[in-house]
């Protein structure tokens, strides 16, 4: 199965771990990301204000390079999901924007959001399916204790979104499940990092991870995945309270089949010494 | 050649406010076989129909048109002041100028030229009108009461003591319903069982009330005054005429993992069963969906245990057929599912609660045996916190649009009770606004805040998160513009109530109107609130709308008065708007047979007359006694045969001409 | 000298079954829900009595537009009148459509007693739409004609 | 005495598409809110500020930059008001005046560090400028 692939600015940059090993983790799991050509920045953050029209341009491009490959369009970052899949909405069933849009850009047939868009998730829980990975896992993570964090991009609106329970989700615990890891369920992993407020404002973002940390701390978590490259960074980067590791979900995958050499080493070694 | 008088009404301003009714009396009165033509300030008053008859008898009127309200309203008031004035109640058309034209539209000339055509139309029917005159039907001196709860109780003890026989029909192994389930009852705080278990017992022991509990209604047909209705008795697997109540097989039933529905879950009971202690009729049934026995035929130990040899795991469901004149719908309430709303961590957290698993707690015959205790560490909290409107005033989709009525005054009974009890709990209500209208039920709220210490506080909770072994609280105080974020041991979420699930099957059954929020319809908002708009089946309790105990009971006896007051008739008069076969035009080809619901056309051989030639032939005849006048058949009829009386092909056609000149 | 209005001023007829629908036209009324008075009611007993005859000739004498309004399915006062209904109009209002009475003059709405907004919405959309399709004239019968 | 501007009140409900009359003043945008001590005008206010027409306060209120988008309130609404969507909209009219814009590029290069991820620069600038 090959799908259109929207990997997104920060991808290509700091994030190219988050990248690298869902490409690979694929490959592995035998389906086929297709970078689609020329993609351009989504904006990062989806225009609430409804005449605005130009900033959402970019999304429809790859929304329809993705329908003319006649493909399914997966994005992985949260930001690029959050927007590309709100735009997709608003095509499909706004009116006023789908007429502006597809008169901005001359499009040989209009496009009306027939392309669908998933997240690199729903790829695995749908179309690929948790039991699948499981048994596809050579180096199930038994034994380590990992939070999901889900921020608020992949969940809200939920209208919209369609992706998981909006305050109680599910599939990345799931995902660690299937990797062989224990999940930790804490309330805040639907609670903002703080998003680009880090920017300007660090004090306040830093509250926010700090309540994000202490609730996945108290409930046992010995580590955090996320799909964000942004809430990655605020983990890391923002607050003074206690913290846990905080790695791309891709990477745990990628580590689960087997495909992080160096990690196998590290791992054959602990086994060693036990 | 008829005689045709129109009225129009004024309708104080209802009417004459948005409608020229000087014009529409003007425009009426030109058209053909229209003699008369007046306007007056209430033409339902006294006075005005007065006028309505002195004109029928001065102009000889062989038909009138009332232009007005809506005919829901007022058809029969004006059908029996045609009859006192001589002429047939069904030479009378209604012109519906205020529902369908005064009240919403504002331009005046819009407005009469509206009223203008739907006169015509009016006259242009009643033109076609012919003298109708209703047969009659018996009544079956036997009510039904769907649902076993308080409402049911109450209404058919007040039927019964009238003097009719009632059966009660309960799906639960029991009757008792949700207020079985309370512990205390506001704003008296009595014990909920101390003043229900009478009312039980009373319709138990009386002797013109037959209970069915375990059993449920199955299908229904028939019409008011004559209902069929099919009652399934599950198979208790016990049989009752044996059973001594004795207790004894729950005791030694091995298989107690099934969730207490009566404890709302938070404990589990055994597979054979009574719901709880004051049961009635105290005898219990086998659920076989968790029994040993039934699941792989390894167990039987209640048969061994059974001194008087009552169990029998061969019982089948058993179906009998009963005949009413008349249906209460009593089929009550639950609260909704919270699986929406998990910004409170119902699902995460087993000290998350609803307001009746409180009540179920707070109770002595509870999982806790009355004891205030978290369900996850069985610790006394020390703080609890209540949220209300949890789910109900909601416009999204996962709520409901209505506010549920009673959640403030039983969340200020259970502060109350708490703050007794356990004096050194501290006790927070989260509210929207405190809706306490009712006698003493404000002052009951404000006992709770100025007596008891509750603290009330304006705003809505934002997400309630477990941390450690507490509940983080985040919430508004709109009042100080602050955000509260508090640790708490417990929290209690004033739960939307809606419908029992099951009363949309039952509304379709007896085809009685139900709205988006499953509640039934009453026939009128205001003015006949206990009756469904489908003649004979009437509404008690929580099934046509939210309401606390003395409400249910005062509707409970309402409905029960309304039920004795069609008992009590001889006869029923009955709608003359039947379907009617005209035998020139029928070649008796059995289609309308195969569309009519009641089975009410056959087929007869008879002698025609058809244009001289004098023959025998098959012909649909239509029993008047049956017939609801629905019109399927006169649509079916390929040959035009078939008509329907009061709504002809020839009233209608009428209508529409009139409606589109 | 009189001014010729050409405001388009659409005749729609809508058959409303007593039970249900009208009832709830009664509810917009009295919840003072404003629709065009371009539309008129005739009450039926049940939506199963409406004769596709009377649909012809409401087109035939000028109608723009007609809506079949009755109980939602399941919920008929009469059981199964609105199935016979739906499934008339189905028929009726595709051979419309052939005739040249396009398919938004046609319309079947299920309005139970308590949906005074959805009646009221209902009938707004419905005459929105037929201003969008203008006058009907596919099968106006010229006879019939002033 | 407070300073009326309907047309901007109307504006705002335009550019958001809020229905601000849907309010029934519950709070639980705010009691929502992540950011809601750093704000000085609260989420449920901007609703019933923006109903009432007084929208200078808005204007000048340091929530517009607090206000994270992250739809908590959005999505716990039970009156589907959206007030982020507002709060956007004042945002919009703030940094589509000219000069109101909360972040200038000269700002960048000492905000910038190692590890920032580019959408972080991509998203403040959709947000705090025009």
């Amino acid at each position: 199965m090959v799908y259109s692939y929207y990997p997104g600015c920060t991808l290509k940059n700091k994030a190219q771990d988050l990248d690298r090993y869902a490409r690979m983790s694929a490959e592995a799991l035998g389906f086929t990301l297709q970078e689609i050509e020329e993609w351009q920045c989504c904006g990062a953050v989806y225009p609430l204000a409804s005449d605005e029209i130009a900033t959402k341009l970019s999304a429809v491009r790859a929304l329809n390079d993705a329908k003319e490959k006649g493909q399914d369009l997966v994005t992985l970052c949260s930001a690029c999901h959050h927007v590309i899949k709100r735009v997709n909405d608003d095509m499909q069933n706004v009116e006023d924007i789908r007429t502006r849009a597809n008169n901005y850009l001359k499009l040989e047939e209009p496009y009306e959001g027939e392309t669908k868009v998933l997240h690199y998730l729903e790829v695995l829980r749908d179309r690929v399916g948790f039991d699948t990975i499981k048994e596809k896992v050579t180096h199930p993570l038994t034994g380590r204790k990992i939070g999901a964090y889900y921020g608020c991009m992949l969940l809200r609106p939920s209208s919209i979104m369609a992706f998981d329970e909006p305050e109680n989700p599910t599939i990345m615990e799931d995902f660690i499940r299937a990797l062989g890891a224990e999940p930790v369920v804490y309330p805040y992993r639907n609670e903002c990092c703080g998003g680009y407020v880090s920017l300007k404002d660090k004090p306040l973002a830093g509250t926010m991870v700090d309540r994000v940390m202490e609730s996945a701390v108290c409930h046992g978590a010995e580590e955090l995945i996320t799909a964000c490259p942004l809430c990655l960074y605020n983990l890391r980067n923002s607050g003074s309270a206690k913290k846990v590791p905080v790695t791309y979900l891709t990477e745990i995958l990628a580590e689960a089949l087997g495909l992080l050499p160096e990690k196998e080493a590290e791992g054959g070694a602990e086994h060693a010494e036990g | 050649m008829q005689r045709i008088g129109v009225f129009v009404c004024h309708c104080g301003t209802n009417i004459a406010a948005t409608v020229d009714v000087k014009r529409v009396v003007e425009a009426a009165a030109k058209e053909p076989g229209v003699v008369h033509a007046e306007d007056y300030q209430y033409m339902c008053s006294e006075a005005g129909q007065l006028k309505i008859r002195e004109a029928i008898e001065q102009k000889h009127l062989t038909g009138i048109v009332v232009c007005s309200c809506s005919p829901r309203m007022h058809e029969n008031t004006f059908r029996q002041a045609a009859k006192r004035a001589g002429i047939n109640p069904y030479m009378v058309e209604i012109a519906n100028i205020r529902e369908h034209c005064s009240w919403i539209h504002k331009d005046i000339e819009e407005a009469t030229e509206k009223a203008v055509i739907l006169a015509r139309a009016a006259i242009a029917k009643v033109m076609l009108n012919a003298p109708l005159t209703p047969g009659t039907s018996q009544v079956v001196k036997r009510a039904l009461v769907i649902g076993g709860g308080i409402a049911g109780i109450q209404t058919a003890l007040d039927i019964a003591d009238a003097g009719y026989e009632v059966d009660i029909v309960e799906k639960t192994p029991s009757i008792g319903g949700r207020m079985s389930q309370l512990d205390k009852t506001f704003p008296t705080l009595d014990c909920s069982a101390c003043i229900l278990t009478p009312k039980m017992v009373e319709a138990a022991a009386h002797e013109k009330i037959t209970i069915y509990t375990y059993s449920e209604v199955e299908k229904v047909s028939g019409f008011v005054g004559d209902f069929h209705v099919d009652i399934r008795k599950k198979a208790r697997s016990v049989d009752m005429s044996k059973c001594t109540g004795c207790g004894v097989c729950q005791e030694k039933c091995p298989s107690r993992k099934t969730p207490n529905e009566f404890n709302r879950g938070l404990n589990t009971r055994s597979a054979i069963y009574t719901p709880f202690a004051q049961a009635i009729p105290n005898v219990p049934v086998i659920d076989r969906e968790h029994c040993t026995k039934f699941k792989t035929g390894k167990c039987g130990v209640c048969a061994k245990v059974c001194q008087a040899g009552a169990i029998d795991y061969d019982q089948q469901d058993e179906i009998i057929t009963v005949d009413y004149g008349a249906i209460v719908v009593a089929t009550g309430f639950d609260t909704i599912k919270l699986d929406k709303y998990d910004e409170y961590a119902y699902n995460q957290s087993p000290d998350v609660i609803t307001s009746l698993e409180l009540e179920r707690i707070m109770n002595a015959a509870g999982p806790t045996k009355g004891h205030l205790e978290r369900m996850s560490d069985h610790k006394p909290p020390k703080s609890m916190v209540f949220i209300q409107c949890v789910g109900s005033r909601c416009a999204d989709k996962r709520g409901k649009s209505y506010c549920s009525k009673i959640c403030c005054m039983y969340t200020a009974k259970h502060a109350m009770l708490i703050r007794d009890k356990y004096p050194d709990v501290d006790v927070t209500v989260f509210y929207i606004d405190v809706r306490t209208p009712g006698k003493n039920f404000d002052e009951f709220y404000r006992r709770a805040v100025e007596e008891y210490g509750v603290h009330y506080i304006k705003g809505q909770v934002g997400k309630v998160a477990p941390q450690g072994d507490k509940l983080l609280v985040q919430a508004a105080d709109l009042l100080d513009n602050k955000q509260i974020r508090m640790e708490t041991d417990m929290v209690v979420l004033a739960t939307a109530i809606e419908p029992n699930p099951d009363v949309r099957k039952i509304a379709t059954m007896l085809t009685a109107s139900i709205d988006t929020n499953n509640f039934l319809t009453e026939s009128h908002a205001k003015l006949r609130p206990v009756e469904s708009p489908t003649a004979g089946i009437f509404l008690s309790g929580v099934c046509q709308g939210p309401k606390d105990i003395p409400e249910t009971v005062a509707q409970a006896g309402a409905a029960a008065v309304k039920v004795v007051g069609l008992l009590a008739k001889d006869h029923l008069v009955t709608n003359p708007c039947t379907a009617k076969a005209d035998p020139i035009f029928c070649n008796g080809c059995s289609t309308c047979e195969k569309v009519c619901p009641y089975g009410a056309i056959s087929y007869e051989d008879q002698l025609v007359n058809d244009h001289g030639i004098r023959e025998t032939r098959r012909v649909a005849v239509v029993n008047s006694a049956l017939c609801q006048g629905c019109g399927a058949c006169t649509v079916a009829c390929p040959s035009g045969a078939m008509d329907l009386q009061g709504f002809s092909n020839r009233q209608i056609l009428a209508e529409v001409d009139a409606i589109c000149r | 000298m009189q001014v010729e209005n050409t405001e388009f001023r659409p005749k729609i007829v809508a058959f409303c079954c007593n039970w249900c629908s009208y009832a709830g036209a009664d509810l917009a009324g009295s919840s003072r829900l404003a629709y065009p008075a371009d539309v008129k009611i005739i009450r039926v007993p049940c939506s199963c009595r409406v004769n596709p005859m009377f649909i012809l000739r409401a087109f035939q004498r000028g109608a723009d537009g007609v809506i079949l309004c009755g109980c939602h399915p399941g919920d008929c006062h009469y059981t199964t009148g609105n199935y016979y209904a739906r499934r008339r109009m189905t028929l009726l209002f595709s051979m419309l459509d052939y005739l040249g009475v396009e398919n938004g003059r046609t319309r079947v709405e299920w309005v139970s007693a308590a949906e005074g907004v959805k009646f009221s919405t209902t009938m707004n959309e419905f005459v929105a739409k037929i201003h969008e399709l203008g006058e009907n004239v596919r099968l106006e019968d010229l006879r019939c004609k002033g | 005495m407070q300073k009326v501007d309907m047309a901007k009140a109307d504006r705002l409900r335009e550019m958001s598409g809020v229905n601000t009359r849907k309010c029934m003043k519950c709070g639980k945008c705010s009691a929502s809110c992540p950011a809601y001590e750093e704000m000085d005008i609260r989420p449920h206010q901007f609703v019933s500020y923006v109903e009432s027409g007084d929208i200078e306060p808005l204007l000048e209120s340091k929530s517009i930059w607090k206000c994270l988008s992250c739809f908590a309130c959005v999505e716990r609404c039970p009156r589907d008001v959206k007030p982020a969507k507002l709060i956007e909209a004042v945002r919009q009219m703030v940094v589509r005046q000219r000069g109101g814009n909360y972040l200038s590029p000269n700002e960048v290069p000492e905000l910038l560090n190692e590890e920032l991820p580019q959408q972080l620069l991509a998203s403040a600038f959709r947000k705090y400028s025009k």
